[in-house]
């Protein structure tokens, strides 16, 4: 008789995975290190805020195990979990880089970003993600999607990112919940009530077939431990964000303004054979663009009229020594989805191509490249064949891409004149060492649209709207965001459609102090636990858990 | 397919509800009427502005689904919603419906004591909640048993003395929210006779027809082919509780495939669908004609 | 002298009703499209009418016709059903073509039922147990008419009922032998049938209908939506009930608690070791939580009442378990199968919506009058009984030299049901319910007398242990909950029933609630029911699991 | 949500943490420390407003069988009072176990 890995919870999923006997909590239960975030929204919170750290042997193996909460808040990650995540991978990339191996896994059935603590989530993923990346260069970082809950959101680009992904039938995997595409771009476009359409495009029998998700196995906790460790022993990798040529080649294929079933989808996947792809510099034009903050403040910086790219919704080009991306609106582009500037399939895997092929040419150099980002990202792209063709590995792409380049040494600074949301920021934005934000009312700074947060949550956007009041993690402006301590400045006397010249001067001294700021500094992103904000009051729950985390760490 | 058409009351209104309808349909309901519609804040603190545009939404919705081909097969109105009901079994005519609703709200305001209202009641059963208006009501400070909303949700309806007293008493008892609602009215209980009677009188004056589908009467939650009944539930359903509970019942037990519940707000289906989890549900709500056209199609394909 | 008396008037009477339909009829046959016209002319105002709504197979070619029949020609029909699921069942009150109903369970249509009572739309009879409705057919609810389904019928009017008879020969059988008029629809007509279930002598009329008559999957239970507490007082009733009284012969009520027990045999009642020592004799409907049991080995025969969508391949591939013909299919019987279930089996467990004080359930709640079907017949102790098995015997008083044994009648409840209402009230709502249906008896489906265990997620209590009304009542208090009833009870007095083995906690028992856990369960998923199946049970698309 | 705060005299000192639960629809967790002081103390913040009253009688139902003495702090998700008193007594088992 099988023995159900799915039906377990959290706490005994991570120790079912280890040897008898072998596994040790870290930071558990009897800490009731509880989430200070939801009480305040009246939301009951747990002792282990969803996110359980077992470390112990898997076949002798030095193993720590990530298990995320899928039954609590649908296993969202906010500031604790996220942490939590966080201290405990980056005390295995220590070990490691110690010469003491140790190889995480970690287990997804989340939806993403917990909305309630909407801008914690999407900060705490984008460092997930960074230490992930830093790991691999050690040791295989292993996933595993057992089902119920699946993998969502944030969590999705994750898993995108990590060696290797195992799965069980009874798991989806999508960046966008049904409801959300529901919600955003209308029923006709996906409709959430369709249990066989949602299972045909994003269950992981789909999946395997197109390289979002890399083994099926049966949900038996002995064939998921052996799966983990022969993945482990033979080190394996899907090199899942570099194959933006593969991508880009796909993506020529089809047509988006036709319908596209699953069945058809699996064809071209199968048929296509990856073709490389050059993307060629952004120049001057005498068409202006489709209006954005984005387009603004890029030709402004950059000295370009009238920028036009080959990829007209990824805007790059060098200037002065340093690189300048943007993501900018383009009305009549092919992809529907991306048209008011949202990040959808093909920008991320352009974004990564540019972004590697920097770091290739700067690999000898000793001082490298910078790499401006110009943030105006309203959203991901909400979409069908965005979920059927699996967008978040686009967007994995070019995060993977922008961390690699920061850990190489390359300053990655965001200037951000416009929104910055969700798997948009994430993609393009979030993995950035120093982030400059203009003190502008217009920007939007969140994980979701009111509209899609209120139904997820099952409150009334006036409900929403009432937490978002006490709660800064909740907000949706750059005035509230400025208290978690994540920004390196907040410009007060610049606004997000006024680029003149005394403005694009101020910004441009604002860019070089920040590069020259992370000159001799670490490559990671704990400049953010690090601002007086921070320290203060913004990620005291983060850095109290990353003591306890290092405290527990070795016993 | 077979559907099941839910026309909610009164509550779910906000300003700027009305921005998306016809406004040569507002303009003659303002005509017909006599009322100016504000669809504001401000407007929405008035009981003819409310009724007259949730009503508005409605038929507007109503003619567009139907227009298209669909109709119910059961129709299911909660309060106000009996208008919309009607008017979506084809009993009453557009221009008469907004006339009835006109006035039904006018009659309410003026037959408006100070010091009536509702209170709501959730966590205790009906038969517990009869017993605690029994123990408070008296001539001279009149409490009665009203809406059953759910099997566990049931509201009162009175003078607030007594309202208040029977909270109370509920709260000792166990319930889990015992509040006043902001209702101006003792709506749905004996003390709307007057307002009733007036109604009833101009409803004489009125050309109906019998139902097209079955119709779910809010005074005894039976469902009904009859016009008489319907008649009766226009006029009278101020006097009675509303048995939407018992409404739904039966509703469920013609085994509806579909639902579909018209504006404002979405919280029947959610109770609904609560009750069976097979049904296909339609919130207008929180989609366009275009949306419930796509899904009906594709539910009828099934 | 008189004159002599005509002895034979029914015949005359169904010759002549026949002879006026004859344009309508080629031999036995009518067409489809003719069928309101035949139900018109051979339904006479006042006539006992068997309409067949059986638990699951419902005759829905007939039902709905029989609603467009002309009120001015054929009204005043007296119904009589066992079951009442269909809307139609009750439109026909409606349309005042029927006014008075006999039937047993309504639960699809209990609160029309409730309402047509009250408002004098419908007058009932009784509302019966199945074996009481099914033993009126032959005194003196005798039909006029009986309208059936069949699958499949020959050119003969030879009827194929297999998987799902139910009660189809017992309602035919009725009228065949007492000048009544039978009138069938069928799926299918064909050249050879794969067995005779019905002969077509006893075949008045047959009609091949529009589309297959409804079936519903009722006794299907998802083991997804087991939880932990259905675990804990399913480990309870094994240790505490099945294996105290080494129960063999039985019957499992339609819910989760039961199914939740079924799949705990193969694993806890394992480690138990009481495999072949409980839990071999079945009547019961082919459930499909039952499979890893059979599969384990734990099963001997199961006989059926009815049939249930999915399981054909999977019986037909286990004779030996089940009551299956020559041509590979099972025949179902209600009318046996509830003789058997209230005759001969040791016990009965099923679950209820309200326990009052004393210790009498019911499933009718205000405003829904569903009527019980066949609990009250195995949820009852045959006194004739005389048997020797051991759990017959273990419930013998010692000190009673004439003494005889009882079944085992078991009721398992949450304290607290749906919406947090409490289970354990001081009174039914059964008792205001008789007082506005105007019922001559408030329906109790099983009696405090019948019921000898009931268990909840506290512990058991052994009714038939108990010496006195006060004592049973205390034992019930005892395993409450936070109930109204259950609030009632003295810590003191727990103490002393624990002792005297009356009430056990699932500590008495050696039950470890830390066990209670879903991984127990052989099957956690329908999918894992396919498998255990060996891919031959093929589950209803309202039951598929996506993941 | 609500906070509830309870204390009762108990007679059997918990001497060790004990966690059961998750906070899961309608399911909830239960943490039991040794005692603080002389009293046995619950710290409940639970999702469903308005059942005090049934928490009250709960958890006077549980101590009167299983004396506790400890320091309790319980996250509910809208557990039934059945779930309520399975956890509980999962965490009395707990306990006993250990010792």
């Amino acid at each position: 008789m099988k023995n159900s890995f799915v039906e377990l919870n959290g706490r005994q999923r991570a120790f079912a995975l280890v040897d008898e006997n072998s596994g040790r909590e870290l930071v558990g239960p009897e800490y009731d290190m509880i989430s200070p975030h939801l009480e305040p929204q009246n939301i009951v919170p747990e002792s282990d805020d969803g996110v359980i750290l077992v470390k112990g042997k898997l076949n002798g193996k030095d193993v720590v195990v990530i298990s995320i909460e899928g039954k609590f808040q649908g296993g969202g990650i906010g500031e604790v979990s996220g942490a939590k995540i966080v201290a405990a991978l980056e005390e295995a990339l220590d070990d490691n880089k110690n010469g003491k191996t140790i190889y995480p896994i970690i287990i997804l059935d989340t939806g993403g970003v917990r909305l309630q603590e909407a801008n914690y989530g999407l900060l705490s993923i984008s460092e997930i993600q960074n230490a992930v990346i830093a790991l691999k260069k050690y040791v295989p970082v292993i996933g595993l999607v057992p089902g119920r809950v699946g993998s969502f959101g944030g969590m999705s680009i994750t898993s995108a990112v990590l060696s290797y992904l195992i799965t069980t039938q009874k798991a989806r995997i999508a960046l966008n919940g049904p409801e959300v595409i529901e919600q955003e771009a209308g029923v006709r476009e996906f409709d959430s009530s369709d249990k066989d359409l949602i299972w045909d495009t994003l269950g992981t029998r789909q999946r395997v077939k197109t390289g979002i998700a890399d083994e099926l196995v049966e949900d038996d906790v002995e064939t998921i431990r052996t799966a983990i460790s022969a993945a482990i022993d033979q080190k394996k990798d899907a090199h899942r964000t570099d194959q933006a040529d593969f991508y880009l080649t796909l993506l020529d294929k089809i047509d988006f303004s036709k319908p596209l079933t699953t069945d058809e989808y699996r064809k071209i996947f199968s048929e296509t054979k990856a073709e490389k792809h050059e993307i060629p510099v952004t120049v001057a034009s005498d068409t202006p663009g489709d209006k954005s903050r984005g387009r603004l403040w890029f030709e402004k910086l950059t000295g370009i009229k009238n920028a036009k790219s080959e990829y007209p919704t990824v805007l790059a080009a060098e200037v002065d020594g340093k690189e300048y991306i943007a993501i900018v609106p383009d009305k009549h582009n092919r992809f529907p989805r991306v048209r008011n500037g949202e990040v959808g399939l093909q920008e991320g895997f352009v974004i990564s191509k540019i972004v590697n092929k920097i770091v290739d040419e700067d690999k000898d150099k000793e001082v490298k490249r910078p790499i401006i980002l110009i943030v105006d990202v309203p959203s991901q792209a909400y979409g069908y064949k965005e979920e059927l063709i699996g967008i978040h590995i686009s967007l994995a792409s070019s995060a993977a891409a922008y961390a690699k380049a920061r850990q190489a040494g390359h300053p990655v600074i965001d200037f951000i004149p416009g929104d910055a949301v969700s798997g948009g920021f994430l993609a393009h934005g979030l993995q950035s060492n120093r982030m400059i934000a203009l003190a502008d009312k217009s920007i939007t700074i969140q994980a979701m649209s009111k509209a899609s947060a209120a139904r997820i949550t099952q409150r009334t956007i006036a409900e929403l709207e009432e937490a978002t009041k006490h709660v800064p993690a909740m907000a949706y402006d750059i005035f509230n965001y400025e208290k978690l301590g994540a920004l390196y400045k907040l410009v007060h006397d610049v606004s997000s459609w006024d680029a003149n010249d005394d403005a694009v001067k101020e910004v441009h001294d604002l860019i070089d102090e920040a590069i020259a700021s992370t000159k001799d500094q670490p490559t990671d992103l704990h400049f953010r636990y690090e601002t007086p904000i921070a320290m203060a009051s913004g990620r005291k729950a983060t850095i109290k858990m990353r003591e306890m985390v290092d405290d527990q760490w070795d016993k | 397919m077979r559907s099941l058409w839910l026309m909610p009351g009164q509550g779910g209104q906000k300003a700027r509800m009305l921005a998306e309808v016809d406004p040569e349909l507002k303009a003659q309901v303002e005509t017909w009427t006599g009322v100016k519609l504000l669809d504001t804040e401000e407007g929405y603190q008035d009981s003819q502005q409310i009724q007259l545009s949730i009503l508005l939404l409605q038929v507007e919705q109503i003619d567009q689904l139907q227009q298209l081909g669909w109709q119910p097969d059961l129709v299911a109105g909660h309060s106000l919603g009996v208008f919309g009901a009607a008017y979506a079994a084809k009993v009453i005519g557009k221009e008469d419906v907004f006339k009835l609703v006109a006035l039904r709200a006018k009659l309410m305001q003026d037959s408006c004591p100070a010091g009536y209202g509702m209170g709501v009641i959730v966590g205790l059963s009906r038969p517990a909640v009869k017993k605690l208006v029994e123990q408070v009501h008296a001539d001279d400070n009149p409490v009665y048993l009203s809406n059953q909303n759910a099997e566990m949700q049931n509201t009162i309806s009175g003078k607030i003395t007594a309202i208040q007293s029977v909270l109370e008493l509920a709260k000792e008892n166990g319930a889990a929210k015992a509040k006043l609602l902001k209702v101006p009215n003792p709506s749905h209980s004996p003390l709307m006779a007057a307002a009733a009677k007036k109604l009833q009188e101009f409803l004489q004056t009125l050309t109906l027809q019998a139902p097209e589908c079955i119709y779910l009467t809010n005074f005894n939650g039976h469902a009904t082919r009859k016009l008489q009944d319907v008649a009766y539930d226009l006029g009278n359903n101020l006097i009675h509780p509303v048995y939407w509970e018992t409404m739904m019942q039966v509703a469920l037990e013609y085994e509806p495939t579909v639902s579909c519940e018209f504006s404002p707000g979405t919280a029947f289906t959610r109770l609904l669908k609560a009750k069976m989890d097979q049904l296909q549900t339609v919130t207008l709500e929180t989609m366009s004609i275009d949306d419930a056209d796509f899904l009906f199609n594709k539910w009828e394909k099934k | 002298m008189t004159e002599e008396r005509n002895w034979h008037t029914h015949r005359d009477a169904k010759n002549a009703r026949l002879a006026s339909a004859s344009s309508l009829l080629n031999g036995k046959f009518a067409k489809t499209e003719d069928v309101v016209k035949v139900l018109n002319t051979l339904i006479k105002p006042g006539d006992k009418v068997v309409l067949e709504g059986d638990n699951q197979k419902q005759a829905s070619f007939l039902s709905e016709a029989l609603t467009k029949v002309d009120p001015d020609q054929v009204h005043d029909l007296h119904m009589i059903m066992s079951s009442i699921s269909r809307p139609e069942h009750l439109d026909i009150f409606d349309l005042g073509i029927a006014s008075k109903m006999d039937f047993s369970f309504a639960g699809p249509q209990s609160t029309r039922v409730s309402q047509m009572i009250a408002d004098g739309t419908m007058t009932v009879g009784d509302i019966h147990t199945y074996l009481e409705l099914f033993g009126r057919l032959f005194i003196d609810l005798i039909p006029n008419v009986v309208l059936v389904a069949a699958d499949k019928v020959d050119r003969e009017g030879n009827l194929y009922t297999g998987f799902n008879t139910e009660e189809t020969p017992t309602i035919v059988e009725a009228a065949a032998f007492h000048d009544g008029i039978v009138i069938v629809q069928a799926n299918e007509v064909v050249d050879k049938l794969p067995r005779v279930d019905i002969p077509a002598d006893w075949v008045d009329v047959v009609i091949p209908a529009d589309k297959p008559y409804q079936l519903e999957p009722l006794f299907t239970r998802d083991p997804q939506a087991i939880t932990e507490l259905q675990i804990l007082m399913g480990m309870m009733a094994i240790k505490g009930i099945y294996a105290k009284h080494k129960v063999q012969t039985l019957n499992h009520g339609v819910g989760f608690n039961t199914s939740a027990i079924e799949l705990l045999l193969p694993t806890y009642g394992e480690q138990l070791g009481l495999k072949g020592k409980i839990c071999r004799n079945w009547e019961l409907n082919p459930t499909p939580t039952l499979i890893p049991a059979i599969e384990s080995g734990w099963v001997e025969s199961i006989h059926s009442f009815g049939g249930e969508v999915g399981m054909e391949k999977y019986i037909a591939a286990r004779p030996d378990i089940f009551f299956v013909g020559k041509d590979g299919t099972m025949r179902s019987n209600r009318a046996l199968g509830q003789v058997a279930g209230q005759y001969a089996l040791d016990m009965f467990v099923g679950s209820t919506l309200q326990i009052d004080q004393w210790g009498n359930s019911s499933t009718v709640t205000n405003g829904r009058l569903s009527g019980f079907g066949g609990a009250p017949n195995m949820g009852s102790n045959p006194t004739g009984r005389r048997h020797s098995t051991p759990a017959w015997q273990s419930l013998k008083p010692d000190d009673d030299p004439l003494a005889k044994g009882q079944k085992l009648v078991v009721q398992m409840v949450e304290t607290f049901g749906a919406n947090k209402k409490p289970v354990f009230v001081d009174h039914l709502d059964a008792e205001e319910v008789r007082k506005e249906a105007k019922l001559a008896n408030v329906p109790i489906m099983i009696y405090s007398e019948d019921t000898t265990h009931i268990v909840t997620e506290e512990g058991i209590a052994y009714l038939y242990k108990t010496d006195s009304m006060e004592e049973r009542k205390a034992a019930i208090e005892a395993i409450a909950g936070v109930t109204p009833v259950g609030l009632r009870s003295d810590p003191k007095e727990v103490k002393k029933l624990r002792e005297a083995g009356i009430v056990a906690l699932p500590e008495d028992l050696g039950v470890r609630r830390e066990d209670a856990k879903r991984s127990l369960l052989a099957a956690q998923t329908m999918d894992d029911l396919v498998e255990w199946s060996h891919g031959l049970y093929n589950p209803p698309a309202k039951f598929r699991s996506w993941s | 949500m609500e906070k509830l705060h309870f204390e009762y005299q108990n007679s059997e000192p918990v001497e060790k943490f004990a966690h059961v639960g998750a906070v899961a629809s309608g399911d909830l967790e239960i943490l039991v420390y040794p005692a603080d002081g002389e009293k046995t103390t619950l710290d409940i913040t639970t999702g469903s407003d308005g059942f005090g009253k049934v928490w009250q009688n709960v958890l006077d139902r549980f101590f009167a069988r299983y004396p506790l003495n400890g320091k309790f702090i319980v996250h509910d998700f809208g557990a039934t009072p059945g779930v309520v008193n399975l956890r509980l007594t999962q965490a009395m088992e707990v306990l006993k176990d250990e010792k």
